[in-house]
């Protein structure tokens, strides 16, 4: 019994950063019912810009490029952190500018252009930054491991899912406690109430698309230290954040959250007795779930149902 | 300008007798004489002739009845490795091999169907594609059976036996000449379905399924039939594509070929005729090989191609084909509007 | 003995009871309307009556036979149809089409590869007579998403008299018309009324109690009068609560 | 920015321009009997892997390739002919292969194929290369059952395979840090075998496994593993897992430090997939066929025709993958030039039992293409991270050399069955 409580501990903070994964990607689901099948590369781009930001390569030998390089790496990361999922917000905007000739038509036509997004946006990784692995550099202070108990665990992957309960947490004050977040949720439901509340509907879903974008690249930046950074990066991550919001139910943000704990709990306890079957698990555990109710655990009616 | 659907009355009723089925008949029985010339290869018309044989059945379930499927790889590759199974464990004979892919496939759909047909809309795709990646892991994990990632290789390609005459299919024209043989039985079998009073009610729930279980209609046993249906189709061409490639390999059954059977079937415009999914199927197949074979970034321009397509015409190629068509009948006789006002 | 016949329909979503007991009593070659406040039940009671939505308790026969917790299509079959309140139609496709799929001719022939749609004349006789009933013969051709709503309304009645039924349940026909087409579809159903038995949920109380024989009063989920039209509109409580006065 | 560079790149693109419309028009004048005439070039068709898992090694792969032939080609060209390549993208996907294949050999002319990392896309294209009888230079893709079971009578593996590399490794693990092994096997073909071989040689040394943890493919979070591993504290962890599995495990025991806490040894480490990392992302004791700084004759200046060959590329020394695809478009092309013909047989008996000298291939020790599996014996270097590089990318430590003897796979000796002479078609490129 003993031995499965590091298990445990593994399998949560495991859930954790899945449901960070998810964030994004729930967020344009609940809000926009779009698919994002960009949401993986967007995942990847945000760490890559993290990691140029932080090597600051791109700035050259320039007076600035040098003084840049001198800053403290925690320096440069806290401004990496930021300016990755900044500047894959402004790549979501576009996304959601290409995206509007497909509004009022089938759900399909948005995900089948944000798969072909997904493409262009790999593609472009692969030219600008090559295919090989890279590496994307962390403070000291949040690397390395510490004891527990007798075994070793990361401290990256505390601080990773430290991380990533602020980042649920403020999501959930912005849709809780702001106007926009108030009008988000609005939009959600109905589209007329937001237009009656007198909000404008485009740059609504404009603001909501950046910010799903802002946070799989953030989820990206946080991710890329413990699974590497290669190109392909983001097949990796769509699956999970599938699974996690049908797991949890279309719309409903604690369900996904709820559903990332529990995909990590069961990928964690049988990564310890039954290693072969752990990726097996997550899938397991979704139809076990949605074979008994219908929406997930917590889902509402959604038009993506028709 | 109105847009063609696919629920539009056909100009000639059930008759398979159309111009578009002449060209394609004739395309098909052609292929062989001209695709050198314009610089393709054998093989390639044997792999589009098969994904023809996919896509059409997919797209009885995808854009016919509406359900959208993002696993269909998987019963493609059931197909394939039964295919392959039946050749090496039970015997070399083609036509046990395509009946144990059509049946190992059908009734993988059967099962996995029982799950879905109660659902539409966003949770039947992400079922299918839960289930779809339960039987690609499973192919993986089972390698004593399948070959694991390596596949099942040395698949032998049997001879054609029809009676007394036996026929060999080993080179890539013969067996195109057989394929091609499939996939025409195929198309004239669909035609006649969809425009069959089935495939009206298949239409029919795809617009309204409450309305049609009211007036009387099994929606469900109609879901799970056409489910099973597709996936029977999908281990038919998995069949012969482990005979063209004289493999099967789990990869054709990854989320992500699953998801190039659904992007063929729309971007050539599966939604809203007939004939989209042949279209999307050569063009996919055209593209790639030709944009491929100049260029080491061939997916970024693919994606572009794609991308800028969905924004502009997402009634795929074969709206962009009615449009361009109807602005030239216009042209030609102005004025006529073709309404067909009785049966 | 009566056609179709609900006793103590009791039905629940979670802690949310909408009917508490429902007992109707409909016969043959009658008009019957259900009339009540918003948010009482009917429609509900509606879907529970022909199986869109099981019951938790009661029983419910329709000519002798128990039809409890059958599929809709099962119901349908027997001879029962409705109408729907947000309208459901077929709009990809022509009004004729929608008139046809709904024959049960054309089901029987169902699973037939053989036999083609539109050039079976029969079918197509059979469903422009539908049309007729309903004054919509002139628009067979033309596409059903594109008629204009009134003539919407009538094709979703004209859809559930298609399976030649024997009694129809017709949910808030009126609902969206001006007082023109309320005035002919007040026409339709009284002529409407010596081929099928007729059941009409309705908020327009003057069409109504025009058009029914007996009317059953819901609210609260229960049945909480049932009369004759002139009997109701004596009784000013009931009348008054059927308008949603009374809340 | 140099004048020169700008020349050389706008020289490159107007090549493949041509090449480009060359294959586009070529199918044209389509016909088997030019082959005959001498001034007709002999076509390479290159099938490494441009996009999916293995797009970087693929691209390294082919690299080495394009410099065996602009060699070539500098030399003088094959038998007076000039030497063509065509490159098309295999995606890392199997039935690509396959399609791949079939356009090279029967659309672009292609008389031989080079070039796979992944064993299921290296399988397919050999059946169809088996069917027409062209020969295939499979270079990097080391699965054992590459020269075993799916050996085939044209395909010649380059690589080291799993049984290469756990032999080279056991023996000295044992030696220095106990017998008591846990492997860590990825849960697919090249997994289970690499571990069965490597379970055979710890009995063999008299060593015994004590668990086995078996990880699916697609694995991002090894954390479990490493949990179990620190519970059982075995001696030794043989690691049998590939590709991006591999990448995330060697960042997640980085990250906890367990690299040097645990003996570790990993079956093989590719160049491509470690550039450019941080040097604590390289744990434990791991095989490789080369490396660029073995101090041999020639390696110097192999290492300087990579730099002035590919100036602009991201990775400055070549590494074990690069030098696989160089050396199976040499030796194929030697033989090509020893046979004085294209003939498909007559180059398959010039390369079966060939031995290449130890200098000639930059190696210790002489290496032989085995007639009988096809595959190359040749010395299997055992590496660790390099505790005191003397330049950035000095990342290795070669701990030993065995010579290929030594380091034999006995295994697919016995299961390799190629086909004969006979049922190989023949033809002239």
């Amino acid at each position: 019994m003993i031995e499965l409580i590091p298990h445990i501990v593994n399998g949560l903070t495991l859930g954790l950063l899945f449901a960070l994964i998810a964030l994004g990607f729930t967020l344009i689901v609940g809000v926009m019912e779009v698919i994002n099948l960009a949401h993986g590369a967007l995942f990847a781009l945000g760490a890559y810009l993290a990691m140029t930001t932080i090597g600051g390569d791109w700035f050259g030998s320039s007076e600035f490029g040098v003084w840049w390089r001198e800053l403290p790496l925690s320096t440069r990361y806290a401004l990496g952190v930021v300016a990755g999922p900044l500047l894959a917000a402004s790549v979501g905007m576009v996304l959601e500018l290409c995206l509007r000739p497909t509004y009022g038509k089938p759900p399909l036509y948005g995900l089948l252009l944000t798969f072909g997004a997904a493409l262009v946006i790999e593609e472009l990784i692969r030219l600008i930054w090559g295919t090989g692995e890279q590496s994307l550099a962390v403070p000291r202070a949040l690397n390395g491991a510490f004891f527990m108990g007798g075994l070793i665990f990361s401290t990256y992957k505390f601080f990773a899912a430290g991380f990533a309960i602020v980042a649920i947490g403020l999501v959930w004050l912005f849709l809780e406690r702001t106007p926009y977040g108030a009008t988000i949720k609005a939009g959600a439901h109905d589209s007329e109430m937001v237009r009656a509340l007198g909000y404008d509907l485009s740059k609504l879903r404009l603001l909501v698309f950046g910010f799903g974008a802002a946070l799989a690249a953030l989820a990206g930046v946080v991710m890329a230290p413990i699974w590497g950074l290669r190109p392909h990066i983001g097949i990796d991550v769509i699956i999970p954040a599938f699974l996690i919001i049908v797991i949890g139910g279309v719309g409903s943000f604690w369900g996904a959250v709820l559903a990332a704990l529990l995909v990590g709990l069961s990928v964690g306890i049988t990564g310890a007795y039954a290693p072969a079957w752990s990726m097996l698990s997550m899938y397991l555990l979704l139809i076990a779930i949605v074979g008994f109710r219908s929406r997930g655990l917590l889902g509402r009616k959604s038009a993506l149902e028709n | 300008m109105r847009m063609i659907t696919l629920s539009d009355i056909p100009a000639r009723g059930g008759s398979p007798m159309t111009p578009a089925m002449a060209l394609f008949m004739l395309a098909l029985a052609t292929a062989p004489f001209w695709l050198p010339a314009v610089g393709l290869y054998q093989y390639l018309g044997i792999e589009v002739a098969i994904w023809l044989i996919f896509a059409l059945g997919f797209n009885l379930l995808f854009g016919y009845i509406g359900l959208h499927s993002f696993g269909h790889g998987a019963y493609l590759g059931i197909g394939a490795y039964a295919f392959g199974l039946f050749q090496q464990e039970i015997m070399v004979s083609l036509w046990g091999g395509l009946l144990a892919a059509i049946l190992a496939a059908s009734l993988a759909g059967a099962v996995v169907g029982a799950f879905l047909s109660h659902r539409r809309g966003i949770y039947y795709a992400l079922m299918t594609i839960g289930f779809g990646q339960i039987v690609w892991f499973c192919a993986i994990k089972l390698h004593g059976v399948t070959g694991g990632e390596d596949g099942l290789l040395g698949i032998p390609r049997p001879d054609l036996v029809v009676g007394p005459i036996r026929y060999s299919l080993a080179d890539n024209y013969s067996l195109y000449w057989f394929v091609a043989a499939i996939l025409a039985l195929v198309v004239v079998a669909l035609w006649r379905l969809v425009n069959a009073p089935f495939g009206r009610v298949l239409q029919a729930i795809r617009q309204n399924e409450t309305r049609a279980r009211f007036v009387g209609y099994n929606v469900w046993l109609i879901k799970w039939l056409t489910f099973i249906l597709s996936t029977a189709f999908a281990g038919l061409a998995g069949g012969l594509f482990s005979m063209a490639q004289e493999g099967a390999y789990p990869d054709v059954m990854s989320l992500h070929q699953s998801g190039l059977i659904v992007m063929m079937v729309l971007v050539g415009g599966g939604l809203v005729s007939f004939w989209g999914p042949v279209l999307g199927v050569i063009l996919y197949f055209v593209a790639r090989d030709i944009i491929g074979g100049v260029t080491e970034t061939w997916l970024l321009w693919f994606g572009l191609m794609f991308v800028i397509m969905v924004i502009t015409r997402p009634e795929g190629l074969a709206g962009l084909l009615h449009v361009v068509g109807a602005r030239l009948r216009k042209k030609s006789a102005p004025g006529a509007v073709p309404v067909r006002k009785e049966a | 003995m009566a056609l179709f016949v609900a006793e103590n329909l009791r039905k629940r979503f979670g802690a949310r009871v909408v009917l508490e007991n429902i007992s109707l009593s409909i016969e043959e070659g009658s008009v019957h309307g259900i009339m009540g406040p918003n948010g009482a039940g009917k429609t509900t009671c509606f879907h529970v009556l022909t199986g869109h939505h099981r019951p938790d308790g009661g029983r419910i026969t329709f000519d002798g036979r128990d039809i409890t917790g059958k599929k809709p299509h099962q119901i349908a079959r027997l001879g029962v149809s409705r109408s729907f309140q947000i309208m459901n139609l077929f709009d990809d496709t022509v009004v004729i089409e929608n008139v046809i799929l709904a024959l049960k001719q054309f089901r029987r022939n169902g699973m037939n590869l053989l036999r083609d749609v539109f050039s079976d004349t029969k079918l197509i006789d059979q469903a422009i007579d539908v049309l007729d009933q309903v004054g919509l013969a002139h628009r067979a051709w033309e596409k059903a998403a594109e008629l204009p709503y009134g003539e919407r309304r009538a094709l979703e009645i004209a859809v559930a008299l298609a399976p030649e039924p024997r009694i129809v349940f017709l949910d808030e026909p009126t609902s969206g018309l001006g007082t023109e087409a309320t005035r002919a579809l007040a026409v339709l159903i009284r002529k409407l009324r010596a081929r099928y038995t007729i059941v009409l949920i309705e908020h327009d109380m003057r069409f109504l109690f025009d058009l029914a024989d007996r009317i059953s009063v819901i609210h609260w989920g229960q049945v909480i009068d049932e009369n004759t039209p002139d009997e109701l509109q004596s009784n000013k409580w009931v009348a008054r609560s059927a308008l949603g006065e009374v809340a | 920015m140099s004048s020169s560079k700008f020349t050389r790149r706008g020289m490159l693109r107007s090549a493949a321009a041509v090449g480009g419309l060359a294959a586009f028009y070529g199918p044209w004048k389509h016909n088997r009997a030019y082959a005959q005439a001498t001034d007709k070039p002999i076509r390479l068709g290159l099938t490494s892997d441009a996009s999916g898992q293995y797009a970087n090694s693929g691209a390294s792969d082919r690299r080495g390739m394009l410099m065996a032939v602009a060699e070539a080609n500098a030399a003088g060209g094959v038998l007076g002919r000039k030497i063509e390549t065509v490159h098309l993208d295999t995606e890392t996907t199997a039935a690509t292969g396959s399609r791949v294949a079939e356009r090279m050999i029967t659309r672009e002319e292609c008389g031989f194929l080079v070039g796979a990392v992944s064993s299921g896309v290296a399988n397919a294209i050999s059946q169809v290369a088996q069917r027409y009888g062209v020969i295939y230079m499979n270079t990097n893709s080391s699965s054992p059952t590459e020269s075993g079971e799916n050996c085939h009578r044209v395909k010649f593996v380059w690589d080291g395979n799993g049984a290469n590399f756990s032999k080279a490794a056991i023996k000295n693990s044992i030696d220095a840090y106990g017998g008591d092994f846990m492997l860590l096997t990825n849960d697919y073909v090249w997994g289970h075998d690499t571990a069965r071989a490597t379970r055979v040689l710890i009995d063999q040394y008299g060593g015994s496994v004590s668990d086995e943890i078996l990880v699916p493919q697609g694995t991002r979070d090894f954390t479990a593993a490493l949990l179990k591993i620190q519970q059982a504290k075995p001696n030794v962890v043989a690691a049998a897992v590939g590709g991006d599995d591999q990448i995330a495990l060697r960042q997640q025991v980085a990250q906890l430090g367990m690299g040097d806490k645990i003996a570790w040894i990993n079956n093989q480490q590719d160049w491509p997939d470690i550039y450019g990392l941080p040097a604590d992302n390289l744990f434990g004791v791991f095989g490789t066929t080369w490396y660029y700084k073995l101090d041999l004759p020639g390696v110097k200046e192999f290492v300087g025709r990579y730099q002035a060959m590919y100036p602009e590329t991201s990775m400055r020394v070549p590494g074990n993958v690069f030098y696989n695809g160089y050396m199976a478009t040499k030796n194929l092309l030697e033989a090509i030039e020893r046979a004085g013909t294209t003939n498909n047989i007559a180059v398959i008996k010039q390369l079966e039992g060939h031995v290449m000298s130890a200098e000639s291939r930059m190696q210790h020790h002489d290496a032989v293409v085995d007639p009988n599996t096809h595959q190359v014996q040749q010395s299997i270097y055992l590496a660790t991270g390099n505790p005191a590089p003397t330049e950035d990318d000095d990342l290795f430590k070669i701990l030993t050399s065995s010579a290929p003897e030594d380091v034999r796979d006995q295994d697919s000796l016995g299961s390799c069955k190629l086909e004969s002479y006979d049922d190989t078609p023949t033809f002239d490129a």
